[in-house]
């Protein structure tokens, strides 16, 4: 059954990806962090209090919710969307957040770091570390420490230290590598939060288990909602973690076709080092960095390139092994959004249901939008709104009202100057 | 206090910071009576790397340094020098020329051994890397930390060709440790399960801890601490800097 | 029974307080709403759309949150958060604004008004409109409109105009009377979304009733998590519909006492036309304004003062009819907390249980702060967090975190310059 | 083509631009034959006016006109005048006062009647403000619009004195207006319930339109018109303006 494939604990293979290409230092370190969550994801007291949490921190189970004014206008498939961007702090991420964290307090870890890209992740990250009462290091590259100043602030209030990584391109990469060298110096005390379903073993397996209540929910809620299984389910992969989450529990339903959308960024071109782009589905290659053998957007040295998205969730060159395989296997078919179709989508589906998708979980609708019309009005579509959308308001903004938020930022800082 | 029992083995970044100056400062190490010199062949996400090197390896591929261009270098140096050279690298530059090819155009070019920090030794089944290695007589240098348990040190011990590279300490390199009586008590665990010579690395930067580590380490690894030589002052100074901090041993 | 008085449709008056002190234009209009909300609030159909939609739509319920760590730390009674912040568009109003807008809806309305101040109540108005295909006009004094910018660029995008009011003190006050005046020239096709529990009847009623879903699921979610009723709740009072959402279902239990904190800004100080503050039930008077009866910080001859407060929401010289009746008949005890002790409490909360709670919420916080330690163990106090402190980023970042702010700005601007 | 027979009632706001300017004004529209003046004591929050009223009413608080002031001045006038003047205000105004206590010193400073458009005449249980009116002598003036059902209609058509106040179509003050067929219609319609006169009012701008209007109704007020004709040029200039305007009925 794929659902047992995917959560391979054993050696965290599915198929040729996944694995464990770690440093011989951290070796240890994950095989420790593997025993422990197989040992807990299977303790009766460690799920009662996810669920607890899952419940009363996180504020799950999250809505399913019919996009009437959408199906109506599209004129085909009926469209749901599953709100995680009603999670505490916005966003799925800390599905996985809360779950590790919980499991690094029971190994006695007192410290936790992360890398975070636009600030989703570390926040989330800040939050359950915050609640559990461990120490937090998030890294960040400079560029986005930059640019995502906002996030930076609210880790900072809950406590977390913010780290500007100013090696590399400054940005999500430089940030991974920099918190695999703290988990390196601190390999004990120390645990490396990972925010995707990337990463060595175990992270794909267990940020897969703690996303999963995602589709569980979605399961239940459709049956309710609908009296029958979604005929497809489409979600946005940045490394991954959302799609596994929505697709998770469905995998063994083979009626139920499963949709992958990375981002397009401006187009898919790219040279030697740079990409516009971060569709590693589309001309990524088998690849072995960070931890895990997947595929990466990479040069024919084997060096891997910078990518291009309006959406920083899903920058990156990377992507989880598990994804790769379901679509090796042809159990997931993947597709890819450009950043303006992007920014329609968020304006569609803001206008007619008034709820903002974040910019990443826009380019689930992107493909949303093209999929419905050509479907039939008994089938259909989950999508997963991974977060919400205020989030975005430094990159939506300058887009689709530049003169008047230039003004008022030109009146805060003036403010700022007295 | 010239010692001629100190085995060491200097580190450099190819292209950092150009492929002619990498090819003077490997021909200035070997000068200096190194036993080792570990070329390393630049990559995008150099994780084990300390700042340092990090940086080196991004300034090597911002000029464009490839993957050939070091099978050149090795090729050229080997026809000067006649100590072992070896390549360090990250998995993905291997995986992604192929394994065995890679392997291949090492061995070809004069490498005596490989050191890869990202590919543990049982990690991919029936390990094709090692058996690339042992194919093309490349020594591969597998590399143990104070936290490695018992039984991994016994199977590296198994595996190991030439020698084996101990992490001194907690960490990437580039930061200053001493040899302290951890480190000592380290490499004598070791011992207990491997019987290749040990090479100690890892953030030695002064002569008195090349001294301290060789008392308890067969060949001491020097790295980041080269760069940071090189980078004092002008090219030739550079260059001195290293011959003079190399020859104390 | 209290929550019969409180829900007094009939004439809308509890006590002295309360009433439809509106132009005769409006009366057949206010009748009309009456009528409509007494029809639907008992009509089946109704109640069932309403739950589904405040269950897909809103996320409901919110979680209640067990905050251990501020439990430990102040060593006294035990401390619950009602998680408010979680509902879509971050704050307890669309509570309200779905219930109206549905009434609006089976009016035959097409249009729709609302005032708004911070901008969350226009925000939560634009949304359900966006939901239900209405059209949505939001009246934002020019002071709020600058100066929530951010929120004004959401509204637009869920497709609502806003309507900067440069009348009078150019704030929320003003942003009312313009839209009471919108209704007065559009008394038949427009629904006045009115945003708390203030205005002429029906709005006090209906809005604590929409409100009260708060409470009704603190009951279920205490008596599951704790075993018994909270023996305190603490809200913040703007209007006070927030505090009536939590209180109402607890009304007729005694043993349940209830706590009110109003904003006291810089001091409990004043002149003749302006308050450092916004503690109604300190320092204001019996008056009528705005449609109703209660009490208004005012000067001798009836003029309605300015107020001032860190939290937007909290800024206002009206309070409910309902409050001041329950604060007469010595059911709810009304405090406030000044400004500074507010901004110390937001981060007390966030760095304690990594949770941001809006500026309004935080003024709840405060009064936790100081309760919990004089209280025993088995005491447990249940707050209303009542939005989401994200939100707020404009006015807490500034006083936290100045030079970074600035900095950050300055370099959007300048981005955005180019 | 002045004609005897229109009845005005003209507004101002008490302390717009001054209190002596107010009384300035007043004396004016005496001076030009208007039947009523109605002097609005300026609120804070003046909900049924339009823009230039609510300007005019921040303007005279900003300036500090009080309570105590809007009586002076009617005292004032009635001094010097003898057509019959009205307070209009808001509710709260009297509210805070004392109901009562208001009613006994407009009485007594010379007032006609009372407007105020935010207390519905059924809202308080035996309206105490009906009742302090009828105490003190002073006309209630009533409003209506033209969705007042016919029971409203009839019951304030009981309960109104000195005229009934017609809100002429949707909307607030100072918004133009024709005196259309549905606002003849409106007016009829009224008459079948109510036997007072009917004043018809808000938006009224023009001559021609008070013409028109007078063709319907009893009286014709002109509100925020004269605020825009006094604002228009100096101050003698204002007053001269306000004057032509108003004699032409
Ligand atoms: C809201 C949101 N959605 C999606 C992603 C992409 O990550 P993943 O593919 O792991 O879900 C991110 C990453 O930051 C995110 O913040
Ligand atoms: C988050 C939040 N809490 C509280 C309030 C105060 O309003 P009320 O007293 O009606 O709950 C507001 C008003 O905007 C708000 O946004």
């Amino acid at each position: 059954m794929l659902t047992e494939k995917l959560m391979n604990v054993e050696t965290g293979y599915f198929g040729e990806f996944g694995g464990r290409y770690v440093p011989e230092m951290l070796v240890p370190i994950m095989d420790a962090l593997r025993d422990a969550f197989v040992r807990y994801y299977q303790d009766e007291e460690f799920l009662a209090e996810l669920a607890h949490l899952n419940e009363t921190y996180i504020g799950r189970p999250t809505p399913l919710y019919f996009c009437q004014n959408l199906t109506t206008r599209l004129g085909g498939a009926r469209i749901y969307l599953k709100n995680e961007g009603l999670c505490h702090t916005g966003a799925h991420k800390i599905n996985h957040c809360l779950g590790q964290a919980l499991i690094a307090k029971r190994m006695g870890k007192k410290r936790v770091i992360a890398e975070t890209g636009a600030g989703q992740h570390g926040l989330a990250t800040a939050a359950v570390c915050a609640k559990l009462g461990m120490e937090c290091v998030v890294y960040m590259g400079a560029k986005d420490y930059e640019r995502q100043r906002p996030n930076v602030f609210w880790m900072e209030r809950l406590g977390a230290t913010v780290m500007e990584v100013k090696e590399g391109g400054q940005i999500l990469r430089d940030a991974i590598n920099a918190a695999l060298r703290d988990q390196l110096t601190n390999p004990t005390d120390t645990h490396y939060l990972l925010g995707t379903v990337c990463g060595p073993h175990p992270y794909p397996v267990m940020n897969t288990y703690f996303q999963s209540v995602v589709g569980r929910e979605v399961k239940a809620q459709i049956m309710k909602q609908a009296g029958k299984y979604p005929d497809y389910l489409v979600a946005c992969v940045g490394g991954g973690s959302n799609a596994m989450g929505l697709f998770y529990e469905f995998l063994d339903d083979e009626s139920v076709k499963m949709v992958g959308v990375e981002a397009g960024g401006e187009g898919i071109e790219e040279d030697s080092r740079k990409c516009r782009h971060a569709a590693r589905m589309q001309s990524g290659y088998p690849g072995v960095s960070e931890g895990f053998k997947s595929l990466f957007l990479q040069n024919d040295d084997g060096q891997i390139k910078d990518t291009s998205s309006v959406s920083a969730g899903l920058d990156y060159s990377g992507v989880g092994p598990q994804m790769v395989y379901l679509r090796d296997i042809g159990r997931v078919r993947f597709t890819y959004a450009f950043d303006d179709e992007v920014l329609a989508a968020y304006d569609l589906v803001a206008r007619s249901e008034g709820v903002f998708p974040a910019l990443e979980s826009a380019h689930a609708c992107v493909e949303v939008i093209k999929m419905a019309p050509q479907l039939s009005r008994d089938e259909i579509i989950v999508f997963n709104c991974s977060g919400r959308g205020d989030k975005d308001l430094f990159i939506v903004a300058p887009r689709l009202a530049k003169d008047n938020f230039a003004a008022f930022l030109r009146k805060k800082v003036d403010e700022l100057g007295r | 206090m010239k010692n001629q029992q100190i085995k060491i083995m200097s580190h450099l970044v190819a292209g950092y910071p150009s492929l002619a100056e990498s090819e003077k400062i490997a021909l200035a190490m070997a000068g200096a009576g190194v036993s080792y010199i570990e070329i390393q062949i630049p990559f995008s996400d150099p994780v084990a790397d300390g700042p340092t090197i990090a940086a080196a390896n991004r300034h090597a591929l911002d000029r464009g340094t490839s993957v050939n261009d070091c099978f050149e270098l090795m090729t050229r140096l080997k026809e000067r020098v006649s100590i072992p050279l070896l390549f360090m690298s990250y998995y993905n530059i291997l995986f992604r020329h192929g394994v065995d090819a890679f392997c291949a155009r090492a061995a070809a070019a004069g490498c005596w051994g490989l050191i890869v920090p990202d590919i543990p030794f049982d990690e991919e089944p029936g390990n094709g890397y090692l058996a690339a290695c042992a194919k093309w007589g490349l020594n591969p240098i597998l590399v143990i930390s104070p936290i490695t348990p018992p039984d991994r040190l016994r199977a590296i011990g198994e595996m190991a060709k030439g020698f084996v590279y101990c992490v001194s300490g907690f960490g990437i390199t580039g930061q200053e440790r001493n040899v302290s009586d951890e480190t000592r008590d380290y490499l004598a665990r070791v011992r207990q399960h491997i019987s290749q010579p040990l090479a100690l690395g890892f953030g030695i930067s002064s002569q008195d801890q090349i001294v301290a580590a060789a008392e308890v380490a067969d060949i001491v690894v020097i790295g980041s601490k080269i760069i940071n030589l090189y980078n004092q002052g002008s090219e030739t100074e550079g260059l001195k800097n290293i011959s003079d901090f190399l020859q104390i041993s």
